[in-house]
């Protein structure tokens, strides 16, 4: 039973991190690194806490969540690619904008609640049958819509990476873009829509927290997990299923330290629990380096004249 | 070849600015059907600038193009491509953890949408055979030799439907027999009313194969002749604008080697590289070189030319063997002790090797000098004297530069080059590795460059100079050393050698023996 | 003087909107100005590097009062309030009162876990209770300890309460995945005093639907059928007796403790609250009133 | 990753030559930051003219105000020069967040365990644990970097979370205060605290060190050897090896130095003003430096301005919380549109200044 909660909330906690970081992959497969994934979720579970709580409707605030994350990503873009700030510089400032931008619009629209503002959120959705599965069941088919949503992107990802001609030029621009140039291809074009790409994504994601995990939104709602999001990118290996399996790994190592702070854990000091994500990471990141497997100009700008 | 009427593709009064530069400047040329047009000029000239501008790469910024006539606008390379226009670049354009099919088929409008990657395998294949080599479609490019690699660019041009296939310097990286091929190839793509351009700034090679030749100098357009009409000399003068020499002379008795009972310089005795899968690059490779002598390295790229050098240099591991210098083993294996025992190196890759593009002149001259006097003491910079020695280094090699703070970047391809052997030969070396020092140069830097180490030799220095260009070799060499999968085929001296010959050993078949045999 | 010509300020060291500790030492500023007719102003949001600072500046602006709300303001107190004798300085759960114009007010807030703990303990089946704090200081152990003790006090089938903290007063998330844990432990009552956090365990605890205690405001909106009540600390009521007492003149430069007794703790019950509930909790809050009852330290 | 932009950046200012319009745009962004924000403020019926009127008037009230400013600059200039100097390296060492939670660390161990040294002797002890600390610290990404060829980015920001929950730990956990109330240690005693520079205010003579610290960074990189090899190996690491630099030392020692600023910033925090460690203090830090780092083209002297502005905003921000019921969020908002406007002026420099270029060539032509 133990094992059965931990791996359904293991589940449930990687789905957000593998739409984000699903996000992340477009954009750093055509050679952008999109750093300001944290912002871009904190402004999707901004935008569809607000739409629904004005339309009433989740659905129309999914949308407004991936459009805001498309606007933010769309802004990134015209910093990174067409500007060619920086794109470390451009992610963080878009993340020092938005952590602002959303509390202070919050502020102006709700003004100062005593109870939390609250809207009516997705409820869990269990799939007929499947659910029903003893184990199974109820660690794969009893969860929020949004989390099915993410494990569907995987396959997708995956087809539309490797076996479209759009994620052909995807792959090529971010290992190589002069080439993508010259086989007539528009290299911005390519790198803004991996950068609105993944800004939907991000927005999706981030309204996972405000939408369906809680019904609020708060200031710490997305809590550093656009850059867990990131590392997952690099953890996978840049391929949707390696990110499929980081991400797994990273919601159970959640749900295991949550499970172990409730179990009156004396033995491993909380903090270094809390950890080990990072900590994968950094060894993941040792792993793969010698590989070189990352896409070979991410980070570049492209400079054609 | 018949006088035409309407030429395939004419370009009119093109002019390019970009940031610092006018790169082109009202520059008209024409291309007909079936023929091979040669564009010449110095590094700089404005040669890929213009057929950028024509592949769509740069929007020109004034002048038209006419295509059979016809004005068009080329906005981007795949207005180019629409129109029958390939380009093969002088770095292939090629995704290198990429198929061969992915590489080709990569934009193309017939593949928009899913990928159909075995049909056009497939397709790619025949059209290979079609054109007389064989290819892995599925093989990664970068797994390819640059040979290989450069077939794939051909093959990807004609597979969109190339008409006019540009070609930008593309036999500076083949050997001797691709570039023949490659020949071959480029005859047979014109025969049906195709046409070629070829950039190069070999003039063998444009009097072998083009049928005219436009010359470009300074961004300007200077003339354009039938090659039947026109010689060697008569095309560099046109490059340069002046009289030029087409090679420079080499006395051999001047400075020439030193007897040969004295112990050799260099001693490298069976030498073994391996690399990351453990082949051996280097396979058990001896050779000796005296004071005063140049000894050439001939050889097919790819022969181990490139470990050769870089262990020398100190930028690679030797596995087994043994190096001598002055008759003392030494370890090779890092780039510092061969700078400590004098050994000087000029990279076949002067701007992301021999130089670093955004630092000045001054500081490129100090590269290797950083941890030792004059110019550093204690850890700290003199700068006084790093002016004095830039100032000087730029007036003895008569480097183009305001002073010495001028960025090695907004310097041409041959001033780059004399900064590097500026330096190379400033630190006092008893032994030069020149590896491809004239790669990419125009005839008058290349000129300037083999001056230069003709100098070394008459000062005493020992020269290793590896090049696949068999004349610099004839041109330079006292001593020349056929270099074969790795190993010192036979090593002969200049006057007993013939091209034929070398030729031969390059290709691995030592004449002599086969007689013994 | 009258009220609305003292300058007085209420510092506050996170977002007057987070709904839970900052929010309700809020609500006490509006009553203030409301029924003591002060025009107490605000500043939300001071980061720990600005403490000493903002004392100084109102101190250099000549304000009456300065009251900070939390522990945490003490030791900057301690610094700043003897430079401004003309100044007082009020900290909010202070525990330092050691210059003459320097006053602490501390809520026993192990009365209020106890309380918790009863409705708690009548709440529950499995006789399991999570209750998730913030961070595990002194005072926080104590009030969670408390509450386990009420619960114990009232069901005989009481068998434990699981006490977890989330190591953060924000991370909403987090509050919820602890509150989903706790039951899947076989928790069927949750309690969360951690600020915002603690709105993640609500929602727990309304996706799982077992119940909930509010604390600290009044929470029985949020679910009334899953909360039978809540313990409230009424903030108005602890700011109108301190800034009362400033304006008349009585404030104190001591460390005073406020509860049942003054009526800064309450409880409020919503329609699902048992009438046994209502009695016990009745009959406890007397046992503490009279002093018979002390769970707190000394 | 090459940092291009930043270099052209660099090339363009060289050859600029400095008009009015160079000085007039970051000046402009600015203003136009504030211009966006007023819109936003006007949101909550707030008067932004009499808000920024206020914010400029109470920081040039008093000298404390005025010395504030510098107290909050001093930390930010330190991480500024951390990421710049990684950045002369090639290497862009997001991690100054957490050396700087590093030398704060290792500060308050120092003082609160030696503080009976005396503070001759617990002063530099502090400082020399705090540097250390965080220059191993990063060191340590330089290691991973130069071994593994490990992506420094990806690790410096993993390792401030770590760094973070060290900090955590730590204050949870051995260095709890005695009071055991909070997740906090005790604050050190006076002696291990930093002197003041002027008396009455919290100016502390970290400023002067921090100040020598970026004299220091230029001394460094400028006239010395190593500096030469770090410029060198973050231009062209192939030159450089081939120049027989040792790259892979060189990458360490870089981000070593690097994390050394950090690690002082940390230092200057705790025993110059803070004066107790306190779970998750001074957040950002490291951000903003690293932020200001890049506004300054990571230029020492531009990264003292850069950080007196930003010590100016922040300390403008707690003035106008203090006198008008501006919310605090309001002020990082305001902050990241200065971010956002300064790296667009950036671009339209660029482009102005590419624009005369070509006119110039175009006039020496063509009549
Ligand atoms: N993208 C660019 N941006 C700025 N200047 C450029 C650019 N490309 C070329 N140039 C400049 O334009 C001039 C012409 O360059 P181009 O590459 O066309 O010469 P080339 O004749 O092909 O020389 P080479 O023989 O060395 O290949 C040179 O001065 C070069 O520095
Ligand atoms: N109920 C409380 N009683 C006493 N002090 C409290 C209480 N709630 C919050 N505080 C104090 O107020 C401070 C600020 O609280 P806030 O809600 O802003 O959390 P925070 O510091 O933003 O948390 P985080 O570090 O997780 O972002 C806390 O650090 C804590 O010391
Ligand atoms: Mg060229
Ligand atoms: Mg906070």
């Amino acid at each position: 039973m133990f094992l059965i909660n931990l791996l359904a909330a293991g589940v449930n906690l990687a789905g957000p991190l593998l739409i984000a970081a699903l996000g992340e992959l477009y954009a750093e497969r055509t050679g952008v690194l999109n750093i300001g994934m944290e912002g871009m979720m904190l402004a999707g579970a901004w935008g569809g806490f607000v739409t629904t709580y004005f339309t009433g409707d989740p659905w129309l605030g999914l949308l407004g969540a991936i459009l805001i994350g498309m606007l933010f990503g769309l802004l990134n873009g015209v910093l990174a690619i067409t500007m060619k700030v920086n794109q470390v510089v451009s992610g963080i400032a878009i993340n020092i904008l938005l952590s602002g931008l959303t509390m202070y619009l919050y502020r102006v629209i709700y003004g100062i609640p005593l109870l939390p503002v609250t809207v009516n959120p997705f409820q869990k959705l269990a799939i007929p049958f499947l659910s029903e599965i003893p184990v199974l069941g109820k660690i794969l088919f009893n969860h929020h819509v949004i989390v099915y949503i993410a494990y569907l992107l995987v396959p997708l990802a995956w087809f539309i990476l490797y076996k479209t001609s759009f994620g052909l030029a995807i792959r090529s621009a971010g290992e190589k873009p002069a080439v993508v140039d010259t086989a007539g291809l528009s290299v911005t074009r390519l790198r803004y829509s991996g950068m609105i790409i993944g800004g939907a994504l991000a927005g999706l994601a981030g309204s996972y927290y405000s939408l369906a995990h809680l019904n609020i939104f708060a200031n710490n709602i997305i809590s550093g997990r656009g850059f867990i999001a990131f590392a997952a990118v690099i953890f996978g290996g840049w391929n949707p299923l390696g990110i499929l399996c980081a991400t797994l790994i990273f919601g159970i190592a959640d749900a295991l330290s949550t499970r172990f702070l409730t179990s009156g854990n004396q033995f491993v000091p909380y903090e270094f629990l809390l950890m080990t994500p990072y900590i994968i990471t950094i060894v993941a990141t040792l792993l793969f380096s010698r590989k070189s497997i990352s896409p070979a100009s991410l980070g570049t700008p492209y400079e054609k004249e | 070849m018949v006088e035409q009427a309407v030429p395939f593709v004419a370009m009119k009064g093109i002019t390019k600015y970009f940031t610092n530069v006018k790169a082109n400047d009202g520059v008209s040329i024409d291309v007909r059907h079936g023929e091979i047009l040669a564009i010449l000029g110095e590094n700089g000239a404005g040669k890929t600038t213009l057929m950028n501008i024509l592949y769509g790469l740069y929007a020109p910024s004034a002048g038209q193009i006419f295509i059979d006539g016809s004005e068009v606008a080329i906005a981007s390379p795949k207005d180019a491509i629409a129109k029958g226009i390939g380009m093969v670049h002088q770095h292939f354009m090629l995704v290198p953890s990429h198929s061969i099919v992915e590489n080709i088929i990569l934009g193309m409008d017939e593949n928009r949408g899913i990928l159909r990657l075995k049909q056009e395998a497939a397709k790619i294949g025949r059209l290979a055979a079609e054109l007389g080599f064989e290819i892995d479609p599925y093989r990664k490019v970068k797994e390819l030799p640059v040979g290989v690699q450069q077939r794939v660019e051909i093959l990807k041009a004609i597979y969109r439907g190339a008409r006019l296939l540009i070609m930008d310097e593309p036999t500076a990286v083949l050997t001797p027999q691709e570039i023949q091929e490659l020949f071959k190839l480029l005859r047979n793509f014109i025969r049906s009313g195709n046409a070629a351009v070829l950039i190069t700034h070999k003039l063998n090679e444009v009097m072998s194969i083009a049928d005219r030749v436009t010359v470009l100098r300074d961004g300007r357009f200077i003339r354009t002749v039938a090659k039947a009409e026109t010689h060697e000399a008569e095309l560099a003068q046109m490059m340069v604008g002046r009289e030029i020499a087409l090679k420079v002379e080499n006395r051999r008795d001047v400075g020439a080697a030193r007897p040969a009972e004295d112990p050799p310089l260099l001693r490298m005795e069976q030498v073994t590289v391996r690399d990351a899968h453990g082949h051996p690059s280097l396979n058990r490779l001896s050779l000796e070189l005296r004071a005063g002598e140049i000894m050439g390295i001939a050889g097919v790229s790819g022969n181990g030319q490139e470990e050769l050098a870089e262990v020398l240099a100190g930028l690679r591991p030797v596995s087994q063997g043994r190096i001598e210098l002055n008759g003392r083993a030494m370890s090779a294996g890092s780039a510092q002790t061969m700078i400590r025992n004098r050994i000087g190196f000029i990279p076949a890759d002067r701007q992301s090797m021999g130089l670093i593009l955004n630092l000045s002149i001054r500081e490129n001259l100090l590269l290797k000098s950083y941890d030792r006097p004059p110019f550093f003491r204690n850890g700290l910079l003199r700068k006084e004297r790093t002016v004095a020695n830039a100032e000087r280094l730029i007036a003895a090699y008569n480097i183009k530069a305001p002073d010495g703070e001028t960025l090695a970047r907004n310097l041409s391809g041959g001033h780059q080059q004399k900064v590097v052997i500026a330096r190379e030969l400033s630190l006092d070396p008893e032994l030069v590795i020149a590896f491809q020092p004239t790669r990419g140069l125009d005839i008058g830097a290349i000129n300037y460059v083999h001056q230069l180490l003709l100098e070394a030799r008459a000062a005493g220095k020992a020269v290793l100079l590896i090049s696949t260009e068999l004349p610099e070799i004839f041109t330079l060499a006292d001593r020349i050393g056929v270099i074969y999968q790795g190993a010192i085929l036979k090593t002969l001296a200049i006057a007993a050698a013939t091209v034929d010959e070398i030729g031969l050993l390059m290709a691995g078949v030592d004449r002599r023996e086969e007689a013994a045999r | 003087k009258e009220a609305a010509a003292h300058k007085i300020v209420l510092v506050l060291p996170g977002p007057i909107n987070d709904q839970s500790w900052n929010a309700t030492n809020y609500s006490g500023l509006v009553a203030c100005n409301k029924q003591l007719g002060t025009k107490i102003e605000y500043i939300e949001n001071v980061q720990q590097s600005d403490f000493e600072s903002t004392f100084r500046n109102y101190g250099q602006r000549n304000y009456d009062l300065v009251i900070a709300a939390g522990t945490q303001f003490d030791d900057a107190a301690v610094k700043i309030a003897p430079l401004y004798p003309k100044t007082r300085y009020l900290i909010i759960n202070g525990a330092k009162g050691i210059a003459p114009n320097l006053t602490g007010v501390t809520i026993r807030e192990w009365e209020s876990g106890y309380l918790a703990g009863i409705l708690a303990g009548l709440s529950t089946k499995t006789g399991i209770i999570g209750e998730m704090g913030g961070f595990p200081n002194p005072i926080m152990v104590e009030t969670l300890n408390a509450m386990a003790a009420g619960a114990k006090s009232v069901n005989p089938k009481f068998k434990k309460a699981i006490i977890t903290y989330a190591n953060s007063w924000s991370d909403v998330s987090k509050g919820k995945e602890i509150g989903q844990s706790m039951v899947e432990n076989g928790a069927d009552v949750l309690f969360a005093y951690a600020n915002q956090a603690g709105l993640g365990t609500l929602m727990a605890a309304k996706e799982a639907n077992v119940k909930f205690i509010g604390f600290a405001s009044d929470q029985n909106d949020a679910a009334p059928n899953l909360i039978p009540g809540s313990v409230l600390y009424k903030y108005d009521k602890l700011y109108l007796f301190v800034v009362g007492s400033f304006l008349k003149g009585q404030l104190k430069p001591v460390v005073s403790t406020v509860g049942l007794k003054e009526g800064i703790i309450d409880v409020v019950y919503a329609k699902s609250a048992t009438a046994q509930m209502k009695s016990e909790v009745a009959k406890a809050m007397k046992a503490i009133e009279s002093g018979k009852l002390n769970l707190g330290k000394k | 990753m090459t940092g291009d932009a930043i270099k052209r950046l660099f090339e363009a200012q060289r050859r600029r030559g400095g008009t009015l319009f160079d000085i007039l745009c970051p000046v402009a962004s600015v203003l136009l930051a504030f211009l966006a924000a007023g819109l936003l403020l006007l949101l909550l019926k707030i008067n932004p003219l009499e808000v920024y009127g206020r914010m400029i008037a109470a920081c040039w009230g008093d000298p404390y105000t005025l010395a504030e400013m510098l107290v909050k600059a001093t930390p930010l200039l330190l991480t500024g020069l951390s990421f710049a100097f990684a950045f002369k390296a090639g290497l862009f060492n997001i991690g100054a967040d957490g050396q700087f939670y590093m030398g704060a660390l290792a500060a308050v161990f120092v003082s609160l365990k030696l503080a009976f040294l005396g503070p001759w002797l617990v002063l530099p002890l502090a400082f020399a644990a705090a540097v250390l600390l965080g220059g191993l610290y990063s060191g340590l990404a330089g290691y991973l970097k130069a071994r593994f060829n490990a992506n420094e980015i990806i690790v410096t920001i993993m390792m401030n979370y770590v760094a973070f929950q060290l900090v955590n730990f730590v204050v949870n956990g051995p260095l709890k205060e005695r009071a055991g109330a909070y997740p906090q240690t005790d604050p050190i005693p006076a002696g291990a605290q930093l002197p003041l520079l002027v008396p009455g205010t919290r100016l502390h003579i970290g400023l002067i060190l921090a100040l020598l610290g970026a004299a220091v960074f230029y001394f460094l990189l400028n006239q010395t050897s190593i500096g030469f090899q770090i410029r060198a190996v973050g231009l062209n690491p192939r030159a450089a090896g081939y120049a027989g630099m040792n790259t892979r030392r060189v990458v360490v020692s870089a981000m070593a130095v690097s994390g050394l600023f950090a690690g002082a910033a940390g230092f200057m925090e705790i025993n110059g003003v803070q004066h107790i460690l306190i779970q998750g203090f001074a957040p950002d830090v490291g951000t903003v430096g690293t932020v200001i780092a890049l506004l300054a083209n990571t230029n020492p002297a531009g990264i003292v301005i850069g950080s007196i502005f930003f010590g100016f905003l922040q300390v403008g921000a707690n003035m106008i919380a203090q006198t008008s019921q501006v919310p605090r969020n309001a002020i990082d908002m305001i902050q990241g549109f200065v971010v956002l406007f300064v790296l667009i002026s950036y671009y339209i420099q660029y482009r102005v200044s590419a624009r005369r270029k070509l006119k110039q060539l175009t006039k020496g032509v063509t009549p």
